[in-house]
This record gives structure tokens, sequence and C-alpha cells, in this order.
């Protein structure tokens, strides 16, 4: 069936990303570049899953939910990302090391 | 869901509790010891829902509704507990209770 | 086009093997090493594991319950907290008193004594739930979680809204004497313009509906008056928090009847059923659905402005209130009262 | 099929391990709380794995992930600006902000 090898390549792809996400958010020297790699990386594997397992559903309703679902993943990452940049860089000054 | 499946959920509800207990134990900030409390707190509820889901079938429904009472009890006690540690630590300048404050950062 | 091959395996117990170790993982994190902040951090990345172990659990509903408490909520109220910690000085982390050992041998003697309790559990009867089972169809609803939760254990959830309302009570409590006539929490604001606002006003909208949405969902499938009512409770915060939702003062009427809502509601319910004879608290077969779902819209509103006002914390004004002559205060500060009486003023 | 999704799932919930590593090395308190968003992506991804196999209800506890997952951040971002309640895009805070303890 077309749809299952259509599953696993996506899934494969989706996974892919996210292992890149990761990769980046551990290798990356400064706290920047992680965060432009992490909300990249991660969200466009969710994407790749998304579709992948809506090729697994049935019902109309639960192919829009995944939609929904990655679009409120892609508001939060495009959220935090700018927020938490934005904190991180007017806390450079101070010490904000502590655990 | 499978025996060996619950049994692996009761072992780390079993586990989480005792991590949750070192905790409360062993941290001084209160704040560590409200996150300590909650540990053991989600410890027993995965324990008593593991427990709820040995049988063959769908996990038993009365586990289940007592836990999702509890959850939601646990965040209104865990949030009446960080109100007092705040008013705690605003009084006193640091979040330890008097008798466990490090000579060195008590307050001014 | 052949069907892609079977897994050789089952990879089930490995999934669940992965997640019992990254759950263990993260609350060993949140309790050793140094730093309150970090402490935090790996609690909130806790809780959304362990939602996704109630649903390796087959317990769907709760999976709900523990993601929409654990990432909306939780999360807001501890790193909160620590901010303020942070401001008053009393963030940093004091190092853990001598006693680790013992408490690491507590830990190991519990943990050990409840394994022992688990392997010493009856054998799992044929047919668990049978009794719950033959009596579903006279539920009124189809999810035997909402159920237990409305009808047949009704009382535990009438008592557990109370104790909602009393875990608030006892927040207020520590309101400093000139801030009673302040609004809840402290008074947020944000960039009109800036990402905040706008996520706030575009998560609002969608977050009711999705509340709602559980809300009606949970009568035949996961979700209810808990789970509707906590995404409630978040999106509403998300809005305080931008400043575009002012939080109410204590003595506003129509905070106040929210409150006591899902309460009162579920008690008139239960004394109306006992007028007409079917006893306190007991549905008849015929009306229990919309009975049911009366009460969870009810609960639902009220656990939603309960927790907001729980995270949101006690009331409090502004710094310069005069702390003897407070503006109105209710109780009133006897004047000069000593600086350290709980209460003192600021 | 349900049984490569789930292997999928144990993939990502590897990564969710490699995220848990960054929260305990930090070092700043930013790089924590993206880890900690990568966390909650992650696990919707791992819901999204299992709705095959556990349900179509699964899919909304992915939805309830997915719309909550930012609100920590959003908590974090407001406890470190200076008053605790404003705004890190905000330049000065509006002069009635009420300033923390002294």
């Amino acid at each position: 069936m077309i749809a299952d090898w259509l599953t696993l390549a996506f899934g494969a792809v989706g996974l892919v990303f996210f292992v890149a996400g990761t990769v980046g958010m551990i290798r990356f020297p400064d706290t920047f570049s992680r965060l432009h790699a992490l909300t990249k990386a991660d969200n466009l594997g969710l994407g790749f899953i998304a579709l992948a397992v809506a090729l697994q559903m049935e019902s109309l309703a639960d192919i829009v939910k995944l939609a929904v679902i990655w679009a409120l993943a892609l508001l939060a990452a495009g959220t935090v990302a700018q927020l938490v940049a934005r904190a991180a860089l007017r806390a450079e000054g101070s010490e904000d090391r502590d655990a | 869901m499978t025996a060996a499946g619950a049994t692996l959920f009761a072992v780390l509800g079993a586990a989480l509790v005792g991590v949750g207990l070192f905790g409360l134990l062993s941290a001084r900030h209160l704040l560590r010891r409200v996150v300590a409390f909650n540990v053991i707190g989600s410890g027993i509820f995965v324990f008593f829902g593991a427990a709820g889901a040995r049988g063959t079938g769908a996990a038993d429904p009365v586990p289940q509704a007592l836990i999702i009472t509890g959850i939601v009890v646990a965040l209104a006690a865990s949030a009446l507990a960080v109100a007092l540690v705040v008013a705690l630590a605003r009084t006193r300048g640091a979040a330890t209770l008097p008798d466990e404050t490090a000579p060195e950062d008590r307050a001014p | 086009m052949p069907e892609p091959p079977a897994l050789p395996f089952d990879p089930a117990l490995a999934l669940d093997a992965a997640l019992a170790v990254a759950i263990l993982g993260a609350a060993l994190a949140a309790v050793s090493g140094r730093g309150v902040f970090r402490a935090v951090v790996f609690f909130i990345a806790y809780g959304l594991m362990v939602s996704i172990g109630w649903v390796r659990l087959g317990s769907v509903d709760v999976a709900l319950a523990e993601a929409a408490i654990g990432a909306g909520l939780t999360g807001v109220l501890l790193l909160a907290a620590h901010g303020r910690l942070a401001r008053a000085g009393a963030a940093t982390d004091t190092p853990a008193g001598a006693g680790r050992g013992w408490a690491a041998l507590a830990g190991l003697a519990v943990s050990g004594a409840l394994v022992w309790a688990w392997f010493a559990l009856p054998p799992v009867p044929a047919r668990p739930g049978a009794e719950l089972a033959e009596a579903l169809p006279r539920a009124g609803v189809e999810n035997p979680v909402t159920a237990v939760l409305l009808n047949f254990r009704g009382w535990d959830t009438l008592l557990e809204s109370i104790i909602l309302l009393a875990a608030l009570v006892a927040v207020w409590m520590l309101t400093r004497d000139g801030d009673w006539r302040a609004p809840l929490g402290v008074p947020q604001h944000a960039n009109a313009e800036g990402v905040m606002a706008g996520f706030a006003r575009v998560l609002p909208p969608v977050g009711l509906m999705i509340g709602g949405y559980l809300l009606w969902a949970g009568a035949d499938a996961p979700g209810g008056a808990f789970q509707g009512g906590t995404v409630w409770a978040a999106v509403l915060l998300v809005a305080a928090l931008a400043g575009l939702w002012a939080p109410p003062r204590l003595e506003a009427a129509w905070f106040r009847a929210a409150l006591v809502l899902g309460g009162a509601v579920f008690v008139l319910a239960g004394l109306a059923l006992a007028g007409v004879g079917a006893g306190f608290l007991t549905l008849p077969e015929g009306a229990a659905k919309p009975v049911i779902l009366g009460i969870e819209l009810a609960l639902a509103v009220s656990i939603a402005v309960t927790l907001v006002a729980l995270v949101l914390g006690p009331p409090e004004g502004p710094p310069d209130a005069p702390p003897d002559a407070p503006p109105g205060a209710l109780p009133d500060a006897p004047p000069g009262a000593p600086p350290d009486a709980p209460g003192a003023p600021r | 099929m349900t049984g490569w999704l789930i292997l999928f799932a144990v993939a990502l919930v590897l990564t969710l391990a490699g995220a848990l590593w960054r929260v305990w090395r930090g070092p700043r308190r930013a790089d924590r709380m993206m880890a900690a968003q990568l966390v909650g992506t992650g696990g919707v991804g791992v819901l999204m794995l299992l709705a095959p196999a556990h349900g179509a209800a699964v899919l909304d506890v992915a939805l309830v992930l997915a719309l909550l997952a930012a609100l920590a951040a959003v908590g974090f971002v407001k406890a470190s600006t200076p008053d605790g309640a404003g705004d890190p895009e905000e330049d000065a805070p509006p002069a009635g902000a009420r300033g923390d303890d002294r």
C-alpha cells in the first residue's frame, strides 16, 4: 500500500529533522545559535511526522486535527523563540548563569 | 496493557516516590521541596495508575477518575505551598526555614 | 505494491522502557544538583513526559489532565514563584543538609517497599471493573471515567471543587493588609505591539474552543470538566500575563459567583434529586446526561476561574501605599504595626 | 504499521534525552528553557506517533500540549523582566509599573 510506504518515508524524514535539531542544540557554541537550530529543525520534523501519521488516519477530522496541532506548535515555537531570545539578550549583562 | 508494561510503570512509580522522598528530605530550599513533593505525588499516581492498568482491556476507570481529581488538587496544594514560600521569602529574605538557614546566608 | 514488512519484534516495551528512563532521569535531576531554576525546568519537562506515560498506560483522560496541568499551569506557577524569590534575593540554592545519606536510604526503603507491595498484589480479577461495566449503560454517558467522576462518585468531585476553593481562600490569607482592594496578582503589562501581546490575542479564542470541545467530548470520549476547565484556565492566564485581561478584585461580584458556581450547581442538583426522591446526587437513568453536562459546565467554569486565581496569587497593590493608612483596606492594619508582624507593611 | 510508528516514537524519546542533557548543562537559563520547549514539541511528536496504536483520542492530548507549549516560556520570560510582570520587548516599563521588593 503506497500510503504505508509514504508514512515510513515521512516518519523517517521527520525523525532526521528532530535528531538534527537535538544535535544542533547539543553541539552549537552559544545560546542564540542553539535557539535557532531548535526552533527550525524540530518544528519541521513535527510537520513531517504529522504528515506521516495523517496517512494512517481514517477520518478527515483527525487529519484536520493533526494540521491544527502542527499549526499551534509552530505558533508556540515562534513565540517562544522570539521571547526567550529577547530575554536572553537583555539578560546578557546580568549574571544569569546561576543554575 | 501487557503485564510487563504495567509492572514497568509500577516500578517507575515506586522509584519516583523514592526519588521524591530523597529530594524532600535533602533539599533545604523550600521551592525545591515543593518540586520534590510533587514528584512524590505523581509517583503515587503512576503506581496507582499502573495497578489500574493491569487488566487486559482498557485501564480501569475508577483509578483514572481518582487520579484526575488528585492531579487537580495537587496543583491547588502546590499553588498554596508556593504562595507560602514567596510570603516567607519576602519577610525573611531567604527561602529556607529559620532553623535550617546556613549562617552565611541568614537575612541581614 | 507489496506491504512494508512488519517489525520482527514488538517495540512497545522498548518505548515504555525509554520513557521510564527519561521520566526517572528528569525526576532525579530535579531533586539533585544545585540550582532552583534548573530543578523547576526539569520538573516541567518531567510533567510533559509523564503525560505520555499516561497514554502508554491506556489512561487518556489522565494524560489530558496531566498535559493541561503540567504544560499549562505548573510551569507558569513555579517560574513566576522563582522570579519573585529571585527579586526577594531568595532564589540562590542553599546546599543540601548533611542528612543526604539518610534521605537516600529512606527513599530506597520506600521504593523497595512499594515494589514488594506491587508483587504482593492479589491477582487481577477475571474481568476487572465488571460491576462498573454493567452499570455503565445506566450512567447516561459512555465515557466510563466521566460516569465515575460525575455520577457514580459524584460526591468526591463535589468535595474536590470545595477543596479548590479552600486552597484559594488560604492563598488569599497571605494578602498584605494594604492590598486587599488590589486586583489579583501583580499588575501585568506587555508591549502592545509585541509578540507576547500578539500571542495572547490569538491563543485564548483557540483555547476557549478547544476547552469547550474537551468539555463536550467528555461525555463519550476522553475529556470532561477538569480537562476543559484547565485549558480554559491556561489560556485565560496567558491573556492576564500579557495585560490583555485585567484580573478581578476580590469583591468583584461576577468573580465570586464564578468561583462558587461549580460547587453550588452540584449541591443544588443533589438536593433537587433528593427532593424528587431519587436520593442526594443519585442521577435517575433518564435525566442523567443533561444533569451531568449541566454540572460539568458549571464545574469547568469554576475550575478555570479558581485555577487562574490560584496561579496569579494573592492581590498585590502598588508598593507605595502607606502602611498605616491603607486605601480602605478591609481589615484595618493597626497603625504602626510592629515590622515583623504577619501582613506587616512592605 | 503501528509497530514502525512506535519504533519512531522510541527514537523520538531518545532525542528528548538529548534535550534533558541540555537542561542539565545549561549554562544559561534561556538554554534550559529552550530545551524544555524541545521536550514539549518532541512530546507532541511522540503522541502523534502513538495515535494509530492508542486511538485518535491521543490526538487531543497532543492538541493540549501543542496549545499550551508556550506557557512555561511566557512565565519564564515575564519572570526575567525587572519587575517580574513585564515583557522583554518593552523598552521601559510604564511609570506605574509596580517595582517588586527593593
